[in-house]
C-alpha cells in the first residue's frame, strides 16, 4: 500500500474506528476522554496537509478500494481542491471545537465518552462525505453525518426539545437524503457510473437524457436544500440548537450544514448548463437568505439568532453557485471561509456567555464587557465580520459578492434583480442584528440575570474563538495571503482564475452600496433599541417547525383512524375483505377471460356433455338441501343433525366417485368430529343463542354476506367447469394404477400412494395431527401466572413470558 | 363434464362462506366443516368423470380405473382438516371460557388494539 | 448417503425427543440447543456447497420425479433454511436466558422445533401438494404456539389468525387441485415444463391469480394481512422473533418460487398486480405501525410494510429485482427478529413495552440502545446498514422499469419507518422521566442482550459485507429463475418407476 | 361425558369394542390391497375407545389405559420416521420401502410383509393417540378439572399451570399452586 493510501486511512478511517473506543474509554477516563479524542482531528489536519503537499496541487488524485463492485459501489476517494478545502475546514474547525468542548463540557455533564464518540464519528463521516469519489459512498457518509447530528442534538435527551429537535433534523435530512439517493441513482442509470472523477471528466449526456437528468438534478438539489436548511426546509436548524454549543458551532454552522453547499459545488460542472439550475438555486437560496435574516432579527434567543443567520448565510452560499457564470465561480472559498470564521466564533462566544451566565435570552443580558473584556473584543471582531466592516474578511466577501451580483443582474435579468434585492436587504438586516448581538451582550448595564449567576470562564476556552476572530481580522487586512492557497485549491470546471483580492478598490458602486447598507442597518438597530425589541417571538405563521410537529401529531391521529377504518381492530370484519378481494381479483379476471370463450361455447357446445348423472345429481341435491338447511335453521341441534346428514351423504358421494377408502375415512372422521362438536355444544350455554339474536348483523352486512357467498359459490363452480373442460392427460393416475402391484406390492392404489409413492405427504399429515393434539393440550392446560400474580389481577401484558420471572415467583 | 358436482361444490362453498361470515361461533365452526368438505370434493372432481370406471383397486376391476391420486390427496387433506377442525373446536371452547361469549362480534366489540393491555 | 432430508428430519426428531423427555429441564434444553446448532451448521454447509453450484435433490422413496415427491435444495432454499435455523437457534437461546427451565412451558420447545420442521419443509419441497402439507405443519404449529402461553386477550386474537389462515389453506387446496386438473402433475419442475407449453392459456393466469391470493395471505400482502398485526404482539418474545422473521417470509419465498421457478414468466398481469399491492402494503403497513403505541405492535406492522418491499421486488420481475428480494429477505429476517428480541429486553427492563410507560433505557442500558439503533436504522434503510442495499437495488430496478409511483412509495415508506422507529427511540430510550423505572436488578437482560448481540453482529456483517451476500443473492436469483435448469436437475434423476416420458 | 350407564350398555360396548378392534386390525393389515389402511384402522380403534369411555367414564378410562396417548402418538410418528430411515442404512433414499415375501409360514401360508406395513402401523398409532387424547382431554376438561390438571402436570410438570376452569375457590387453588411450586423448586 502506498503512502497516500495510508495517509487517507489515517485521516478518515482512524476516527471512524476510534469512535467506539472513545465511548468505551469514557467510562474509565471520565472528562479526560476529551483530550484523548482531541488527538484525532489534530491527526486528520496534519495528515490532510501532508497529503495536499504530496499530491502537488492544483490537481487531483483518486484512491480506491473495492467494496461492493457488483453494484458499482467502492471505497473511492477523490482528492482535489474542493474536497481538500472542505476536509481541511472540517478537521481544522474540529481541532478548535474539540479543544473548546473540553472546557465547555464540565463536570455538570455526564457521558463525556458518548459525546466525543459522536463528535469523532461525525468528523469522520464529514471527511468521508467531502472526500468521496463514488456518489453512493458520498451518500453513505452523508447519511452518517445525519445520524451523528441526530445523536448530538439529542445529547441532552432529558429535555423534550432536544428529542423533538433531533427527530425533526433526522426526519428532514433523512427524507431529503433519500431524494438525493434517487437523484444519484438516476444519474447512474444514464451514465453507468457513480465515479465522480469519471463523471466530471466526461460530463453528462445532457443531449440524450435531458428530462431525466433534469429530474435527477432537482432531486439532488432537494437533498442539498434539506441538508443546508433552505427554505421551506429550514426549520430543523434552529431546533437543532438544542444541542450543546460546541455541536452547534461545529455541525450546525461551520460544517455539516455546508454539505448542501459542497454538493452544489461538486455537481456544478455537471449541471450548470441545465436551464433550471440557475433559477431553482437562485430563487430558493436567495429567498432563504432574506427570510433567514429577517427571522434572525426577530429572534431573542442567542443561539436562535445565530441559527437563523446561518440559514441566511447558507442561502447566500448556495445562491452564489446558482448565479455563477457557466465558466465557473471565483470566490466561493472566500465566502465559505468567511462564514466559518465569524459564525464558528460567534457560536463559541455565545456558548461561553450561556455557560457563564446561564441565560440564553438576549434581552436579559448586557454589560458583560467588564467581566469578560477579551471576549468582548473577540465578539466585536466577529460581529464586524458578520456585518461586513472593512478590515475583516466579511468586508471582502461582501464587496466581491455585491460586485458579482451586479454583474449577474445584467446576465440573469429578473432573477438577477431579485437576487440583488435580496442580497442588499439581507446585508442591511445583517448589520442590524450584528450590532444588536454585540451591543446587547456587552454594552449597557449589567442585568439582574447576569449578576445572579455569573461565574467567569477560563481563559483557555476563549482561545478557539480568538483564533477564528484573529484569522478573520488578519486575512481581512492582508487579503493577499489568500491568493496562493486559492490558486492551489482551484478546481477545473468549477473555478475561474481568481483575480487577486485587495482591501481597497477605490470608490466603486459596491462601496457606496455597502456604506448605505451599514448606515441603514444601524438605523434599523437604533429603531429596534427604541422599541426595546418588543415583539414577543416569531409569529406562528412563520414557524414551520410548529406546523411540522402539529402535522406529525395529526398524522398519528390519522393513522389510528385509518387502521380502525381498515377494520384492523374488528377481526370479525376481516374475512369479508379477504373474500371480496379474492372475488374481485380472480373473479374479475375470470369474467374478462371467459367472455370471448362463452360466446364461442354457445355456438359449438355439445349440450349432451352437460347431461348429469342421475344418482349423483340426486345425492348432490340432498347434500345441498341439507347444507342450505343448516343456513336457514336456528337451533344448533337441528343444524348439527343436518350437518351430519350432509356429511354422511358426502360419504355416499365418494362411493359414487369410486372411492371406497375415502368413504370409509369420511364416515369415521364424521363420527369423531361429531363427538367433538357435541362436547363443545354441550358446554355452550343456552343464553348464547339469545346473544346471537341480539348481535344480528345489520341488513347491509347481511346483503354483503349473501353477495359474497354467492360470488364464492359461482367462482368455484366456474373454476371446476372451466378447468375440467380440457383436463390433462391422465399420466400420473395411469402410472400409479399400472405400477402399484409391481413396484409397490399392493393392489389398493390409493393406499400405495399414501404409504409409498407419496408417503412423505402422509408423514407430514400425521405430524399435523400430532401438533394439533399438542396445541389442543396447550389450549386446555392454561399456562397461568403465579399465585401471587393471579391475586394481583391483570398486570402488564399477558403472555409475554416475562411475567413469569423467577424473582416474582419468590 | 361433471355439472352436478360443480354445482354441488358451488353450493357448498357458498353456504360455507355464508356461515363463516356469521358472528356465532357455532355457525363459524359449521362453516369451516362444510368448507373443508367442499374443498375435498373439489379435489375429487380432478379425477374426472367416474362414469364407466372402477375403484382404484387393481385386480377387482374389469375396466379402466379412476385416477387414484386425487383420492390419496383428499385422504391427506381430510385428515389434516380433521386435525385443524379439532383444534378450532378446542380454541372456541377456550375463548368461550375466557371471554364468556359465543359471539365473535361481541368478542371484539370495544377493543383498542393500538394500546396493548 | 443423501443428507438432503436432514433439515427436515433433525428438527422433527428433536421435537419428538423433547416430547418423550416430557419435563422441561436443563439437560433437555442443552440437547435442543445442540440440535439447533447442528441444524445451523448443516444449513451453512448446504449454502456453501449450493453456492458453488450444487443442487441437492432427494427423490423420496426413490421414485422418479413426477411420480413421487422430491425435495430440492437449491441455493435459494439453502439460504432460507440457514436463516430459519439461525433465527430458531437465537430464539431458543433467548428463551433460555429469559425463563428458567423450571417455569418453561413443557410444550414450547417441541412445538418450536415442529414449527421449524414445517418451515424448512416449505423451503425445500418440490411438489405443490407437499407444499400444502408443509404449510399445514407450519400453520398448525403456529396456532399451537400462539395459544400455548396465551392469556385471555391473546386467545381472542388467535381466532382471526386461525380463521383467515384456514380460509387460505382451503383456497390453497383448491388451487392445488385445479393445478392438477390443468397440468396433470404436481411436481414443480414438471409443472414448469408443461405450463411453458400452455403459457397463453388464460387458465394458467387464473390459477396464477388464485395462487397469488393464497400466498398473499401467507405473506401478508395488503389487503390480506389483517391476521397478523393483532396476533403477533400476543406471542412470547422469542417466539415472536421466529414468527416475525420466518412465517411471512415463507409466503414471500413461495411467491418467488412459484412465479420464478414454476409458472411461466409471462404472467405480466400477476406481476403488475403484485407490484401495486406491494406498494399499498408498504404504505398501509407503515401507517399501521405509526398508529400503534407499543413496541411489538409497531414492529408487527412493520413486518407488513417490509413485506411490501420484498413483494414489490418480485412484482418488478427482473433478475436483479429477484436478487434484491432475496437480499432483502436475508436482511429483514435477521433485523426483524432481533428487533423483537431487543423490544423484549427493553420490556424486561421497563416491565412493559407500552411506549407511554417506557423510558430511561439509553441512560441505563446504552449497549441495548446501540443494538436497537443499529437494527432500527437498518430497518429504515440507512446506509451502510443491511437494510439499505436491498432497498437500493429495488429502487434501481423500479426506476429502470419506470415504476416511479412505486419508487416514491418506497421512499415515503422508508421515511415513515424512520419516523416510527424514532418514536420508539424517543420514548423508550431517550425519555428520562424519573417515574419510568428501569429494573436493572433483573440481571436477565444482560444475558438476553448478549444473545441479541449475535444477531446484530450478523446483521452488521451483512451490511458491510454486502458484496458477498449480494453475490449469493444474485446467484440464487439466477438459479431460481432458470426453469429449464431446475427441471433438468429434478427430472434428470432416474429412480424406481422410470418410464419413458410421453 | 357422564352419559347413562347401564349394565346392558356396558356389555354391549365391550363387545362392540372387541369387534371393532378386530375389524380395525383387519383393515390395517389389508390396507395395502383393499380399502383400509392406517388411518381408517386408527379411527376405528379410536372410536371404539371413545365408546368405551362413554360406557366407563373418562376417569376410569385413564386408569385402564395406563399410558399417555401423547406418547402413543409420538411413538407412532417415530415409528413412521424410523421406517423411513431404514433404507438409509443400505444407502437408499429416505422413505424407500421394501417388501419381503415369506413362503410356507405356518398357518398363514404365503405372507407379504414389508416396511409399508410398519409405516402404516405408525400412522395407525398416531391417529389412535391423537384422537383419543383430544377427545379425552376435552371431555375431561368439561368435568371436574383439578384431577385432570394434576394428572397432566405429573406428565409435563410445569408449576405455573392452572386449571382452565376455576371449579375450586381461588384461594384453594393458590394454596395448591404454592405447594406445587415448593415441590418443584430445585
Amino acid at each position: 500500500m502506498d503512502t497516500n493510501r495510508i495517509l487517507l486511512l489515517l485521516a478518515v478511517v482512524l476516527p471512524l474506528l476510534a469512535a467506539p473506543v472513545i465511548a468505551l474509554a469514557g467510562r474509565s477516563l471520565g472528562r479526560r476522554v476529551g483530550w484523548f479524542a482531541f488527538a484525532f482531528p489534530v491527526v486528520s489536519v496534519a495528515v490532510l496537509l501532508l497529503l495536499a503537499a504530496r499530491m502537488g496541487l492544483p490537481g487531483s488524485l483518486v484512491i480506491e478500494w473495492p467494496w461492493i463492485p457488483s453494484l458499482g459501489i467502492n471505497f473511492s476517494f477523490l482528492l482535489d481542491g474542493l474536497s481538500l478545502f472542505f476536509a481541511l475546514i472540517v478537521s481544522g474547525v474540529g481541532v478548535l471545537v474539540f479543544f473548546y468542548a473540553n472546557f465547555y463540557l464540565d463536570d455538570h455533564h455526564e457521558h463525556h465518552g458518548r459525546f466525543y464518540c459522536y463528535l469523532t464519528l461525525f468528523m469522520a463521516a464529514m471527511l468521508g462525505t467531502v472526500l468521496a469519489n463514488n456518489l453512493m459512498l458520498l451518500f453513505v457518509f452523508w447519511e452518517l453525518t445525519g445520524l451523528a447530528s441526530f445523536l448530538l442534538i439529542g445529547f441532552l435527551h432529558h429535555e423534550e426539545k432536544s428529542r423533538v429537535g433531533a427527530r425533526q433534523a433526522l426526519l428532514l435530512t433523512g427524507f431529503t437524503g433519500l431524494l438525493l439517493l434517487a437523484g444519484v441513482i438516476m444519474v447512474w442509470q444514464v451514465t453507468g457510473t457513480y465515479d465522480l472523477a469519471t463523471l466530471l471528466g466526461s460530463g453528462l449526456p445532457l443531449a440524450e437524457h435531458k428530462d431525466w437528468l433534469t429530474v435527477a438534478m432537482l432531486l439532488m438539489l432537494l437533498g442539498a436544500f434539506g441538508k443546508s436548511a433552505q427554505f421551506p426546509l429550514h426549520f430543523w436548524l434552529p431546533n437543532a440548537m438544542a444541542a450543546p454549543t460546541p455541536v452547534s458551532a461545529y455541525l450546525h454552522s461551520a460544517t455539516m450544514v455546508k454539505l448542501g453547499v459542497f454538493l452544489c459545488a461538486r455537481v456544478f460542472p455537471l449541471f450548470v448548463e441545465n436551464e433550471l439550475w440557475a433559477p431553482v438555486l437562485a430563487a430558493v437560496a436567495f429567498s432563504t437568505m432574506l427570510f433567514g435574516a429577517v427571522l434572525a432579527l426577530w429572534s431573542h434567543d442567542l443561539k436562535a439568532i445565530l441559527a437563523y443567520s446561518t440559514v441566511s448565510q447558507l442561502g447566500y452560499l448556495i445562491g452564489y453557485y446558482g448565479l455563477g457564470p457557466l465558466q465557473g465561480v471565483e470566490y466561493d472559498f472566500l465566502h465559505i471561509l468567511n462564514h466559518v470564521f465569524y459564525k464558528g466564533c460567534l457560536f463559541m462566544v455565545a456558548g461561553i456567555v450561556i455557560h457563564a451566565t446561564g441565560v440564553q435570552d438576549i434581552r436579559q443580558l448586557g454589560g458583560l464587557r467588564r467581566r469578560m473584556p477579551w471576549l468582548a473584543g473577540i465578539c466585536l471582531v466577529a460581529a464586524a465580520t458578520m456585518a461586513g466592516f472593512p478590515g475583516t474578511t466579511g468586508f471582502l466577501s461582501k464587496e466581491t459578492m455585491l460586485k458579482e451580483i451586479f454583474e449577474a443582474m445584467n446576465g440573469h435579468g429578473a432573477l438577477g434583480a431579485y437576487a440583488t434585492a435580496c442580497v442588499v436587504l439581507t446585508s442591511l438586516v445583517k448589520v442590524a442584528f450584528s450590532f444588536r448581538f454585540f451591543a446587547n451582550l456587552f454594552l449597557g448595564d449589567e442585568t439582574e440575570a447576569v449578576k445572579a449567576h455569573f461565574h467567569a470562564p477560563p481563559l483557555a476556552v476563549q482561545l478557539p474563538p480568538l483564533l477564528l476572530a484573529g484569522a478573520a481580522l488578519l486575512l481581512g487586512v492582508w487579503p493577499g495571503l489568500l491568493a496562493a492557497p486559492f490558486h492551489w485549491l482551484t478546481v477545473e470546471g468549477l473555478h475561474q482564475p481568481t483575480p487577486p483580492l485587495s482591501l481597497w478598490h477605490g470608490v466603486t458602486r459596491e462601496l457606496l452600496v455597502s456604506v448605505a447598507v451599514v448606515l441603514l442597518g444601524f438605523g434599523v438597530f437604533i429603531l429596534g433599541q427604541r422599541t426595546a425589541w418588543r415583539w414577543a417571538a416569531i409569529p406562528r405563521a412563520l414557524r414551520f417547525d410548529d406546523f411540522f410537529e402539529r402535522g406529525l401529531e395529526l398524522f398519528s391521529k390519522f393513522t389510528k383512524w385509518l387502521t380502525r377504518f381498515l377494520r384492523a381492530d374488528k377481526p370479525v370484519d376481516y374475512l369479508p375483505v379477504i373474500i371480496a378481494f379474492m372475488l374481485s381479483v380472480v373473479g374479475g379476471f375470470m369474467v374478462l377471460a371467459l367472455r370471448p370463450v362463452l360466446g364461442e361455447l354457445a355456438t359449438r357446445w355439445e349440450w349432451n356433455m352437460l347431461a348429469p348423472h342421475p344418482l349423483r345429481s340426486f345425492v348432490a341435491a340432498l347434500i345441498s338441501l341439507a347444507v342450505i338447511g343448516v343456513l336457514l335453521l336456528r337451533r344448533w341441534t337441528t343444524q348439527l343433525i343436518l350437518l351430519s346428514v350432509a356429511g354422511f351423504l358426502t360419504t355416499f358421494y365418494y362411493v359414487l366417485y369410486r372411492a371406497p377408502d375415502l368413504a370409509l375415512t369420511q364416515i369415521l372422521i364424521e363420527v369423531v368430529t361429531l363427538f367433538l362438536i357435541l362436547i363443545l355444544l354441550g358446554r355452550f350455554p343456552r343464553s348464547a343463542e339469545l346473544g346471537e339474536i341480539v348481535h344480528r348483523p345489520s341488513p347491509l352486512r347481511k346483503k354483503l354476506n349473501v353477495v359474497l357467498s354467492l360470488g364464492v359459490g359461482v367462482l368455484m363452480t366456474t373454476f371446476i367447469l372451466w378447468f375440467n373442460a380440457a383436463p390433462h392427460e391422465n399420466r400420473l393416475g395411469r402410472f400409479f394404477a399400472e405400477n402399484t402391484v409391481e413396484l409397490a406390492q399392493g393392489s389398493n392404489t390409493v393406499n400405495t400412494i399414501l404409504v409409498d409413492f407419496r408417503g412423505f405427504d402422509t408423514l407430514g399429515e400425521i405430524t399435523v395431527l400430532l401438533i394439533a393434539m399438542l396445541g389442543g393440550i396447550g389450549l386446555l392446560m392454561r399456562y397461568k401466572r403465579t399465585a401471587a400474580e393471579y391475586r394481583e389481577g391483570p398486570l402488564g401484558q399477558p403472555g409475554m413470558g416475562i411475567q413469569h420471572s423467577e424473582e416474582k415467583l419468590k | 363434464m361433471q355439472i352436478e358436482s360443480a354445482l354441488l361444490i358451488g353450493v357448498l362453498f357458498g353456504c360455507a362462506t355464508y356461515l363463516i361470515l356469521q358472528n356465532s361461533f357455532v355457525k363459524i365452526l359449521f362453516g369451516f366443516v362444510v368448507l373443508t368438505n367442499a374443498a375435498n370434493l373439489l379435489v375429487l372432481t380432478m379425477s374426472g368423470n367416474p362414469g364407466g370406471k372402477y375403484a382404484p383397486i387393481v385386480g377387482d376391476a374389469a375396466g379402466p380405473l379412476v385416477d387414484p391420486l386425487p383420492q390419496a390427496l383428499i385422504l391427506t387433506a381430510i385428515v389434516i382438516g380433521f386435525g385443524v377442525t379439532a383444534y378450532l373446536v378446542l380454541l372456541l371452547y377456550r375463548i368461550f371460557l375466557d371471554q364468556n361469549t359465543t359471539n365473535a362480534a361481541e368478542l371484539y366489540e370495544d377493543q383498542d388494539t393500538s394500546e396493548h393491555t | 448417503m443423501n443428507w438432503t432430508i436432514l433439515p427436515i428430519l433433525l428438527p422433527l426428531l428433536t421435537a419428538l425427543l423433547a416430547l418423550f423427555w416430557g419435563k422441561p429441564s436443563r439437560a433437555r434444553r442443552v440437547v435442543v440447543a445442540c440440535s439447533a446448532g447442528v441444524q445451523l451448521v448443516l444449513a451453512l454447509a448446504l449454502v456453501t456447497r449450493a453456492y458453488h453450484g450444487e443442487t441437492f435433490l432427494l427423490n423420496l422413496g426413490n421414485w422418479t420425479a413426477p411420480f413421487g415427491i422430491v425435495v430440492v435444495i437449491d441455493l435459494l432454499a439453502a439460504v432460507m433454511i440457514a436463516l430459519c435455523t439461525f433465527v430458531a437457534l437465537v430464539a431458543v437461546l433467548f428463551g433460555y436466558v429469559e425463563l428458567s427451565s423450571r417455569i418453561e412451558h413443557p410444550l414450547r420447545l417441541p412445538l418450536t422445533q415442529l414449527l421449524v420442521t414445517g418451515i424448512n419443509l416449505a423451503f425445500c419441497t418440490g411438489d405443490l401438494f407437499n407444499l400444502f402439507v408443509a404449510f399445514e405443519i407450519m400453520l398448525i404449529a403456529s396456532y399451537a404456539l400462539l395459544t400455548l402461553e396465551a392469556d385471555d386477550w391473546d386467545v381472542k386474537q388467535a381466532f382471526p389468525y386461525l380463521a383467515i389462515n384456514l380460509m387460505g389453506s382451503t383456497l390453497f387446496l383448491c388451487a392445488a387441485g385445479l393445478a392438477y386438473t390443468l397440468f396433470g402433475t404436481l411436481n414443480f419442475a414438471d409443472i414448469a415444463l408443461r405450463s411453458a407449453e400452455m403459457a397463453d392459456d388464460p387458465r394458467v393466469l387464473a390459477l396464477g391469480l388464485l395462487l397469488m391470493v393464497v400466498f398473499g395471505i401467507k405473506a401478508g400482502v395488503f389487503p390480506l394481512y389483517y391476521w397478523l398485526p393483532n396476533s403477533y404482539p400476543t406471542l412470547p418474545i422469542p417466539l415472536a422473533a421466529i414468527y416475525s422473521g420466518m412465517l411471512t417470509k415463507v409466503g414471500v419465498y413461495v411467491l418467488l418460487r412459484v412465479f420464478g421457478t414454476v409458472l411461466p414468466h409471462s404472467l405480466d398481469l400477476v406481476h403488475q398486480l403484485l407490484a401495486w399491492l406491494a406498494g399499498a402494503t408498504m404504505i398501509f403497513g407503515v401507517l399501521g405501525a405509526i398508529s400503534r403505541n407499543f413496541i411489538r405492535g409497531i414492529l408487527s406492522y412493520h413486518i407488513l410494510s417490509q413485506i411490501g418491499f420484498m413483494v414489490l421486488a418480485i412484482g418488478l420481475f427482473t433478475p436483479l429485482s429477484f436478487a434484491a428480494c432475496i437480499f432483502y429477505i436475508i436482511h429483514h429476517i435477521i433485523v426483524k427478529s432481533s428487533l423483537f428480541l431487543i423490544g423484549g429486553v427493553g420490556a424486561c427492563l421497563n416491565r412493559t413495552d407500552n411506549l407511554d410507560r417506557m423510558g430511561n433505557l439509553w441512560r441505563h442500558a446504552p449497549w441495548l440502545g446501540v443494538l436497537f439503533l443499529c437494527q432500527a436504522l437498518s430497518l429504515a434503510g440507512l446506509p451502510p446498514l443491511s437494510g439499505f442495499w436491498g432497498k437500493y437495488a429495488i429502487i434501481v430496478v423500479g426506476l429502470e422499469k419506470g415504476a416511479y409511483v412505486l419508487v416514491g412509495a418506497c421512499i415515503v415508506a422508508s421515511i415513515l419507518t424512520l419516523f416510527s422507529m424514532l418514536k420508539i427511540w424517543n420514548s423508550a430510550f431517550w425519555n428520562s422521566d424519573e417515574e419510568r423505572e428501569v429494573c436493572l436488578w433483573d440481571l436477565r437482560w444482560v444475558r438476553m442482550s448478549w444473545v441479541v448481540a449475535i444477531m446484530v453482529v450478523v446483521s452488521l456483517g451483512i451490511g458491510l459485507g454486502a458484496e458477498l451476500i449480494f453475490r449469493v443473492a444474485q446467484e440464487a436469483a439466477t438459479r431460481a429463475l432458470d426453469q429449464e435448469g431446475y427441471a433438468r436437475i429434478v427430472l434428470g434423476y432416474v429412480g424406481k418407476g422410470a418410464t419413458p416420458a410421453p | 361425558m357422564n352419559g347413562p350407564r347401564s349394565y346392558i350398555f356396558n356389555s354391549m360396548v365391550r363387545l362392540a369394542v372387541f369387534l371393532v378392534n378386530v375389524f380395525a386390525l383387519y383393515l390395517l393389515l389389508r390396507g395395502h390391497n383393499a380399502p383400509g389402511g392406517g388411518f381408517i384402522a386408527g379411527l376405528a380403534t379410536a372410536i371404539s375407545l371413545i365408546l368405551l369411555s362413554l360406557a366407563l367414564g373418562v376417569q376410569e378410562m385413564h386408569r385402564l389405559l395406563r399410558f399417555d396417548p401423547v406418547l402413543l402418538a409420538a411413538g407412532g410418528l417415530l415409528t413412521a420416521i424410523v421406517t423411513g430411515l431404514l433404507p438409509l442404512l443400505v444407502g437408499k433414499p429416505f422413505l424407500e420401502h421394501f417388501n419381503f415375501h415369506l413362503h410356507d409360514v405356518p398357518l398363514l401360508g404365503e405372507v407379504h410383509v414389508g416396511t409399508p406395513l410398519l409405516f402404516d402401523v405408525g400412522v395407525y398409532l398416531v391417529v389412535v393417540g391423537v384422537t383419543c387424547k383430544m377427545i379425552f382431554v376435552f371431555a375431561k376438561s368439561t368435568q371436574g378439572l383439578r384431577a385432570l390438571v394434576a394428572e397432566e402436570e405429573r406428565r409435563y410438570s410445569s408449576p405455573v399451570e392452572q386449571p382452565i376452569e376455576a371449579d375450586v375457590p381461588r384461594a384453594e387453588a393458590e394454596v395448591g399452586n404454592q405447594g406445587k411450586e415448593k415441590t418443584h423448586a430445585d
